[in-house]
């Protein structure tokens, strides 16, 4: 499978927003030269954060356009050696599973960049809205956020991977911190707010890319000689083609064991927690609820759409790809962990009494599934495992814009707060009660078919105890069912809480970034071919290099 | 040749003589007195000189040191001991000090006389013809360079002595 | 046994029968609320029609060309590949067979007459367009379960309908118990549908996994997790794998398969025996059985039509419709359909038991329906499948109407609900009446009257069952099923006498103050548990009760006028006749064969049972047993009837009041008991709902502080080593420089004195370190 | 007994010993540089004590150079006792300590 650089569409699409990015600088630069008032710099930033993401999502689009699904190799390549020295090089290219990402990547930002436009004028001035802050910053990190998680998904080198992984924490950092919400002290004393949330974020997910850095040396140190771009031979490499082949030669297996364990395992699991923090997975999921709570909405947006995808595809890419023996030695332990991740966070979103907090513990639990599909290691489970992904990229955004929504009003998040606010705000009821539908996984939307494939793919597995697990998770169906339906008789129905007199419905932006993702939802819960057709092949590959006797 | 203890017996007369007067100049108390028995020493070593054949160097012994410098000296006591009181301005202090150092060098000296291994005598001939090579021909170069050195001693002492325009500061 | 294999005729245009309506449920939910401003009612309310009536006429055409074409096919029309995925294969496909062509037509029938009633009912309701949009959603949802090809699809509209009960019982969510009953249905329903998907998931894995061929060598025993053991060399070609009804059937057909299957066991139970059970925990939800039944009554919060059409007609009898289709599974395990029909006759039991008693006349409505529905799965359960259609249709029938019927004593009523405020509705309004004793005829069994054919047919197949593994076979389920017809017949008169005979006893005119208010008093501090006798011996004892009616009808006023309840507009009560009739008339299609005469509904639905008909044997009794039951079951029928009519026309007898009144503690337990549904719904409120709040307060509070506070430990935990490295460092490290630099300072003063200044002594000091040399040079050397 | 070299070492030893302790304990600055020419003339002295026993020409040559440098270092000396006692009145060395710490 030859690896020459065929095609410079990948590379606009990764770097587009990096365009944008430099245009507001250079706004920003000329500034006093060109005499602009702040008022117009914001103007211009908004628009070149709009059009830089815009940009970014219709050439994810044209990439879907002419990608071939029907071969399982990389398309778009476009690969040049980055540092001789260690045979690093600039490989980015695209299969059916990361092109996936890649679109869904567009589409979420697109969504985040509207929400992130200001109020068009409903602000009142004493709780000061994020859009109006600092907003040429606000632009530049978010951008440079979505050249960093294109990135993550395009590169096919591991040290590139990683280069790109620390690019997209970064921002994310300044953005929850700095636009998040005010710090504050919780009724039981301990200071909660956007930095407290920021740091825990980042120091969570560093501690997890550290792991993966181990890893990712280890992987170059135990792999064989591969050419590079330029033709040249090299001693180890990092391309992941090679290290995929080599693996599959079995020579990860004869690598030296590291502190009497072998190498396989230890440099799986080392790869595997850093990719669990980001899913996140059951022990270290307690940063997801406070960043989400205290970042501002379109953030949150991105955090819950994206960010949670870049760990599965982490291990989708990286443990199962690389390491599928791994996978096989460690189903039982990523099944059960999975299925913790789905009861566990159904019942503790029972008791939550914020709204974001609520979601985002649904986010939990819903990543279980991918959890528990990768396990099952089933085609079933695997393609349902990756359209969980997609279809809660898709889902989980729609929530938080609502909370958005609620949340520019009246400025609590707190369920018990509000009642009957269907005679208020109708409109937003319905989409609202369509998203909670969607996201508890009622069939013919886009929760449902993640849901019963991972079911079906878990409950056909080879080992047994997939069957059980599959039974304790659908427990979480009822529990799903049960917290959101309370959630929307606490908000919407019942007698009318007068205290919300002066809310409103839906403003244009909200709708602009609403309704299509409504749409979006309805049409992967009906027509998922073309979805399935994408990432068919590329499961297959990765099916294929089981050992024998697994590939369901 | 003269007898030998005749010439040892000058040889005592010639070394006492020196250190009698060396011995005015360090413990006398009268400055004046130091002074001419400076000039006694000097002359005393110019002697010395002599007794070792070095007969050039007596003679440049007795112009330089003894006509030249004792005279300095004899200058430099009447110029500066006068206005303070008697002519006694040469009070000793630390005497203890003094003579501890002066026992323990003289011990040394005597130590190191009687190790050293006495060399053969050289014949005691006529040096200035040799010494006058020697100087125009090996030690050229420390010829001008004491040329030098006398020259700057000469303006620097001028300076000195002449003070500065505004008086001193 | 002739082994029938199905033939698909391609019909294009079966998609639309679900299309129509979903159309309608958009155009109404986008357009509804101006149209409704602009145009008032008939605009929204028209093409709420139009829609469902244009799929009841596509459902009848093709039901038409069903009937033409030769036995065994079926209408289908493939629409996309849904979720291809490895060996599944779920694509959205339509497929109308003879019994789903039956349920179309009811569906489509019925649903489009309750949206012609519900113009009447809901007329001055606001939000008149969100109620037509959400029936209209329940079309398509319930078609889809109807029509649906495969368990997905069929799984789509389960939930689909699941879902449109949620909206309509929470219709009018203003109120908090309306929409807190929505809640309870929908959680209910999903926990059904749990049993459904897993059943579905169990089915689709032992096709799987199960061989198809003996395996040769060994001993080919499936291990206890199914795992397949046979073959060790390459994958023993598996059964298939398909989620088609039609294509499991076929799978099913082949012996070798079947034989394979069948002796499967998974944890100690038959695999097949398992699926069934899952599928039918799906029913009992659905179809409110014991134990999810109690969604059911709740459920009367939502406006009357939509009772009439979701919670009598249409969705409860999904599960009826599931057991049904998935005959050729059911019947190969005699365990599961036993447990079915020993649910359903329990269920028709302890719902009609409870029905005795409700004063609320939907509750009464309600308890019967889940009666019924447990007389339905009698009929499968011992698989007597055309039966159980029958019955479903006859019951969407007459039950249909009487919640009509009911829905329009309420909207007389000026939504009074409590049979107690009524009564004497009779001479006020006629049509209700006459259509709702008719009804009432029919649900009891009276001859000629079509719930008499089916149930009395539910009866003797019951009866003279082989497949229930019971002791004497169906004879305890017959006595059961008797007893709960006899409860059944009782319940329904006593609710007609009490609504339509006697004086009216509503807070009817404003004339009669004092009257109404002394009544109104009167009925205020009767709270539930003292209002009704009951029968204190045993369930067989001939149930009465005294309506509270009788004490105060003596001194009741001469109904006063004023807001007397008055007649139904046309748009309802031309519905109750239409009903009404075929409540009287349905049950001439399926004639029983006893008497001889053509029965259309068995021959129509005799080739889609076909297949398994040979494994459902009977009993062997013959005709004279049959002749004997049927005249046992009129006998039944008109026992309640005489008993309901002595005890409540008129409200004359005292015996029900005094009944209530009595003293012993046993007659006052029992009645309260009753009364309070047996306590099941507190139960499971305590247990299930009660309970998951705690554990997941519990975990919540474990998440935060447990798992949150591990990670702030990390945090402090760093904060502290930090500083005390910080302070480590200060002290030893900087310390030690500092000691250095004093040490130095402390030397350099004391040194300092040295420097005196004397030039001496300077001089000195160099000549003793020069001597200090020459004696250590000389020593050295020395 | 024949004059040789320890004799005339013993001699310019007592002779350095003697301008030693001039220097030391001789308040009077000029008293002082009469110590320094005993102690140069001790040098001197031992210089051409050497050339005569066992060194060649040598010694004689420096012992030349040595008396004119004496004279020339002489001259300076004198040159700064004069400005001293010219700018304090006195030659007392002892007074003259400001350069001290």
């Amino acid at each position: 499978m030859d690896l020459t650089t065929n095609s410079m569409l990948l590379t606009w699409t990764v770097f587009t927003p990096a365009i944008g990015l430099t245009a507001i600088l250079a706004l920003l630069a000329l500034r006093p030269l060109l005499r602009l008032s702040q008022q117009a710099v914001d103007e211009a930033s908004r628009a070149i954060g709009l059009m830089a993401s815009l940009a970014a999502a219709a050439l994810g689009i044209a990439l879907w356009a002419d990608f071939d699904s029907g071969t399982s190799n990389l398309q778009f390549i476009h690969r040049f050696v980055w540092m001789k020295s260690w045979n690093i090089e600039f490989f980015i290219g695209v299969d059916g599973l990361s092109l996936s990402m890649v679109v869904l990547t567009g589409v979420v930002f697109l969504a985040g960049a509207i929400a992130s436009l200001p109020w068009w004028g409903r602000l009142d001035d004493h709780h000061p809205h994020f859009s109006k802050k600092r907003v040429p910053a606000y632009w530049i990190l978010f951008l440079l956020l979505e050249m960093g998680v294109l990135g993550t998904f395009a590169s096919q080198d591991f040290f590139l991977f990683y280069v790109f992984w620390e690019v997209m924490l970064l921002p994310m950092y300044f953005l929850i911190g700095i636009w998040g919400a005010p710090t504050r002290k919780d009724p039981d004393g301990r200071t909660r707010g956007g930095p407290y949330a920021a740091i825990k974020f980042f120091l969570y997910t560093l501690a997890g890319s550290v792991l993966m850095l181990l890893a990712l040396i280890a992987v170059y140190y135990a792999s064989g000689p591969a050419t590079l771009a330029d033709g040249s031979q090299a001693q180890h490499t990092f391309n992941l083609v090679h290290l995929t082949r080599q693996a599959h030669d079995g020579i990860f297996v004869k690598a030296g064991a590291i502190l009497g364990i072998p190498f396989v395992h230890i440099v799986f699991v080392a790869m595997f927690l850093g990719f669990a923090i980001k899913v996140p997975m059951f022990p270290f999921h307690t940063w997801l609820p406070d960043a989400h709570v205290d970042a501002p909405t379109p953030i949150s947006v991105i955090l819950a759409g994206i960010l949670l995808k870049t760990g599965m595809y982490g291990m989708f890419r990286f443990n199962l790809q690389i390491f599928p023996t791994g996978v096989v030695w460690a189903a039982w332990a990523i099944g059960i962990l999975g299925v913790i991740n789905i009861v566990y966070g159904a019942f503790v979103c029972m008791a939550q009494k914020d709204l974001k907090k609520l979601i985002a513990y649904s986010s939990v639990s819903h990543m279980g599934f991918c959890l528990l599909g990768l396990a099952a290691l089933t085609p079933q489970a695997l393609t349902g495992s990756v359209y969980q992904m997609i279809s809660h990229g898709i889902v989980s955004p729609m929530l938080f814009l609502l909370a958005g929504v609620v949340y520019d009003r009246a400025h609590t998040r707190d369920i018990e707060g509000f009642g009957g606010l269907a005679q208020k705000m109708p409109e937003y009821t319905a989409l609202t009660g369509f998203a909670f539908m969607a996201s508890l996984g009622l069939p013919g939307l886009a929760g449902f078919v993640g849901e019963v494939l991972v079911f079906l793919g878990a409950f056909a597995a080879q080992d047994g105890i997939f069957r059980v697990l599959v039974a304790i998770s659908a427990l979480s169906v009822i529990v799903t069912a049960g917290y959101y339906l309370w959630t929307m008789q606490r908000i919407f129905l019942g007698p009318f809480n007068h205290r919300w007199e002066h809310l409103h419905d839906m403003n244009w932006r909200e709708r602009l970034t609403l309704y299509p993702l409504a749409v979006l939802t309805v049409i992967m819960g009906v027509w998922p071919l073309p979805v399935f057709d994408m990432i068919r092949e590329t499961l297959n590959t990765l099916l294929a290099s089981m050992p024998a006797g697994i590939a369901g | 040749m003269t007898d030998p203890i005749v010439s040892a017996m000058v040889f005592y007369a010639l070394a006492a003589f020196t250190l009698v007067a060396a011995g005015f100049v360090a413990l006398s108390g009268n400055i004046v007195h130091s002074a001419f028995a400076l000039f006694a020493t000097l002359f005393g070593v110019a002697g010395l000189y002599a007794y070792l054949s070095a007969d050039l160097l007596a003679v440049v012994q007795m112009l330089v040191y003894v006509g030249g410098i004792s005279v300095l000296v004899l200058f430099a006591v009447m110029l500066t001991s006068g206005l303070d009181g008697p002519l006694t301005s040469n009070p000793t202090f630390r005497l203890g000090g003094g003579i501890v150092l002066m026992l323990a060098v003289a011990a040394a000296a005597f130590v190191a006389a009687t190790a050293v291994p006495s060399g053969v005598e050289s014949a005691a001939v006529p040096t200035t013809a040799a010494i006058g090579d020697a100087l125009l021909g090996a030690y050229v170069l420390p010829f001008e360079v004491v040329s030098v050195v006398l020259l700057a001693a000469l303006v620097g002492a001028v300076t000195l002595a002449r003070g500065y325009k505004g008086g001193h500061r | 046994m002739h082994e029938v294999a199905p033939v698909l005729q391609d019909f294009p245009l079966l998609f639309l029968i679900p299309l129509l309506p979903l159309l309608g449920a958009v155009w109404n939910a986008v357009m509804g609320a101006r149209m409704q401003r602009r145009f008032g009612n008939a605009a929204v309310h028209v093409p709420a029609i139009l829609f469902p009536a244009g799929s009841f006429v596509i459902s009848l055409w093709s039901f038409i060309t069903l009937a033409g074409a030769p036995h065994g096919t079926s209408m289908y029309n493939y629409l996309w590949a849904w979720l291809p995925i490895g060996n599944l294969q779920a694509d959205v496909a339509f497929l109308m067979d003879r019994l789903s062509g039956v349920m179309a037509l009811v569906v489509t029938f019925v649903g489009t007459l309750i949206h012609v009633y519900s113009t009447g009912y809901m007329k001055d309701e606001p939000a008149y367009w969100r109620f037509f949009a959400y029936l209209n959603l329940f079309m398509f949802a319930m078609l889809v379960l109807v029509l649906g090809d495969n368990f997905l699809l069929m799984f789509v509209g389960w939930e689909g309908v699941g879902l449109c009960s949620y909206l309509l019982i929470s219709f009018w969510w203003r109120e908090r118990e309306k929409a807190v009953a929505g809640m309870k249905a929908f959680v209910v329903n999903r926990v059904g549908d749990l049993g459904f998907s897993l059943g579905v998931f169990l089915l689709f894995w032992g096709l799987m996994t199960t061989p198809a061929s003996p395996p040769a060598s060994n001993h080919g025993q499936v291990d206890a997790h199914g795992a397949a053991v046979a073959a060790h060399g390459e994958e023993a070609p598996a059964l298939g794998t398909s989620v088609a009804f039609r294509e499991v059937e076929q799978i099913l057909q082949d012996p070798v398969k079947r034989t394979r299957i069948v002796d499967r066991n998974v944890l100690g139970i038959g695999l097949i025996t398992l699926v069934c059970l899952l599928l039918f925990v799906g029913a009992t939800g659905k179809s409110a059985q014991i134990p999810l039944y109690t969604w059911l009554p709740d459920a009367m919060a939502g406006p009357t039509p939509v009772s009439a059409l979701i919670h009598a007609a249409t969705m409860v009898t999904a599960g009826v419709y599931m057991v049904a289709r998935l005959h050729f599974l059911f019947t190969l395990s005699p365990a599961a359909m036993t447990v079915v029909a020993t649910v359903g006759a329990l269920t028709a039991l302890f719902a009609a038991s409870i029905g005795l008693f409700q004063n609320d006349i939907k509750k009464v409505l309600a308890y019967s329906t889940v009666s019924q529905l447990g007389f339905m799965f009698v009929a499968v359960g011992v698989g007597a499948y055309w039966v159980g259609i029958f019955h479903l249709m006859t019951h969407a029938f007459f039950k249909a109407c009487l919640f009509l019927g009911s829905g329009s004593v309420i909207m007389g009523c000026h939504h009074e609900q409590d049979m107690r405020k009524m009564g004497g509705l009779k001479k006020l309004m006629p049509i209700t009446a006459a259509t709702y004793f008719v009804s009432c005829a029919a649900i009891a069994g009276f001859p000629f009257f079509s719930g008499f054919f089916s149930k009395d047919e539910i009866l003797w197949k019951a009866f003279n069952s082989g497949n229930i593994l019971l002791p004497g076979g169906g004879l305890i389920l017959w006595v059961i099923a008797a007893v709960a017809a006899l409860g059944t017949s009782f319940y329904m008169f006593r609710s007609y006498y009490m609504t339509f005979s006697g004086e009216y006893r509503g807070a009817a005119s404003h004339g009669h103050d004092v009257v109404a208010k002394a009544d109104g008093a009167h009925g205020a501090h009767d709270d539930p548990h003292s209002t009704d006798a009951h029968a204190a011996h045993g369930a067989h004892a001939d149930p009465h009760s005294d309506p509270h009616a009788a004490d105060v009808s003596g001194h009741d006023a001469h109904g006063g006028h004023g807001h007397l309840p008055v007649e139904s507009p046309w748009a309802m009560t031309s519905v109750l006749a239409v009903l009404g009739f075929l409540a009287l008339a349905g049950g001439y299609v399926g004639l029983p064969l006893l008497w001889g005469l053509p029965n259309v509904f068995e021959a129509w639905l005799e080739p889609v049972f076909a297949s398994t008909a040979d494994r459902v044997t009977s009993a062997g009794f013959g005709h004279g047993v049959e002749w004997a039951l049927m005249g046992f079951s009129i006998i039944v029928a008109f026992g309640g009837f005489f008993a309901a009519r002595v005890l409540y026309k008129d409200g004359r007898s005292p015996i029900p009041a005094r009944l209530i009144a009595s003293e012993s503690a046993l007659v006052q337990g029992t009645h309260r008991v009753i009364f309070n549904k047996y306590y099941v719904d507190e139960a499971y409120g305590f247990v299930f709902v009660k309970g998951s709040l705690v554990l997941s307060r519990a975990l919540a509070l474990w998440d935060s502080r447990v798992i949150d506070g591990l990670v702030n430990l990390a945090g402090t935990i760093g904060r502290a080593f930090s500083f005390l490295q910080g302070a480590i460092d200060r002290l030893f490290v900087d310390g030690l420089v500092e000691l250095v630099g004093n040490v130095i300072q402390a030397a350099g003063t004391r040194m300092r004195r040295v420097q005196t200044g004397r030039i001496q002594a300077y001089v000195q000091g160099m000549a003793l370190g020069a001597l200090a040399l020459v004696a250590l040079a000389y020593l050295l050397a020395w | 007994m024949t004059i040789g070299l320890p004799q005339y070492l013993v001699v310019s030893g007592v002779l350095l010993a003697l301008g030693l302790f001039a220097i030391v304990t001789r308040k009077n600055a000029v008293a002082i540089l009469m110590g320094v020419e005993l102690v140069l003339n001790a040098g001197l002295l031992n210089l051409v004590a050497f050339s005569r026993f066992g060194g060649g020409l040598d010694g004689q040559v420096f012992a030349l150079f040595g008396i004119v440098l004496a004279a020339a270092e002489a001259v300076v000396a004198l040159a700064i006792v004069l400005q001293v006692f010219r700018a304090r009145r006195s030659v007392d060395a002892s007074k003259a300590c400001e350069l001290k710490e």
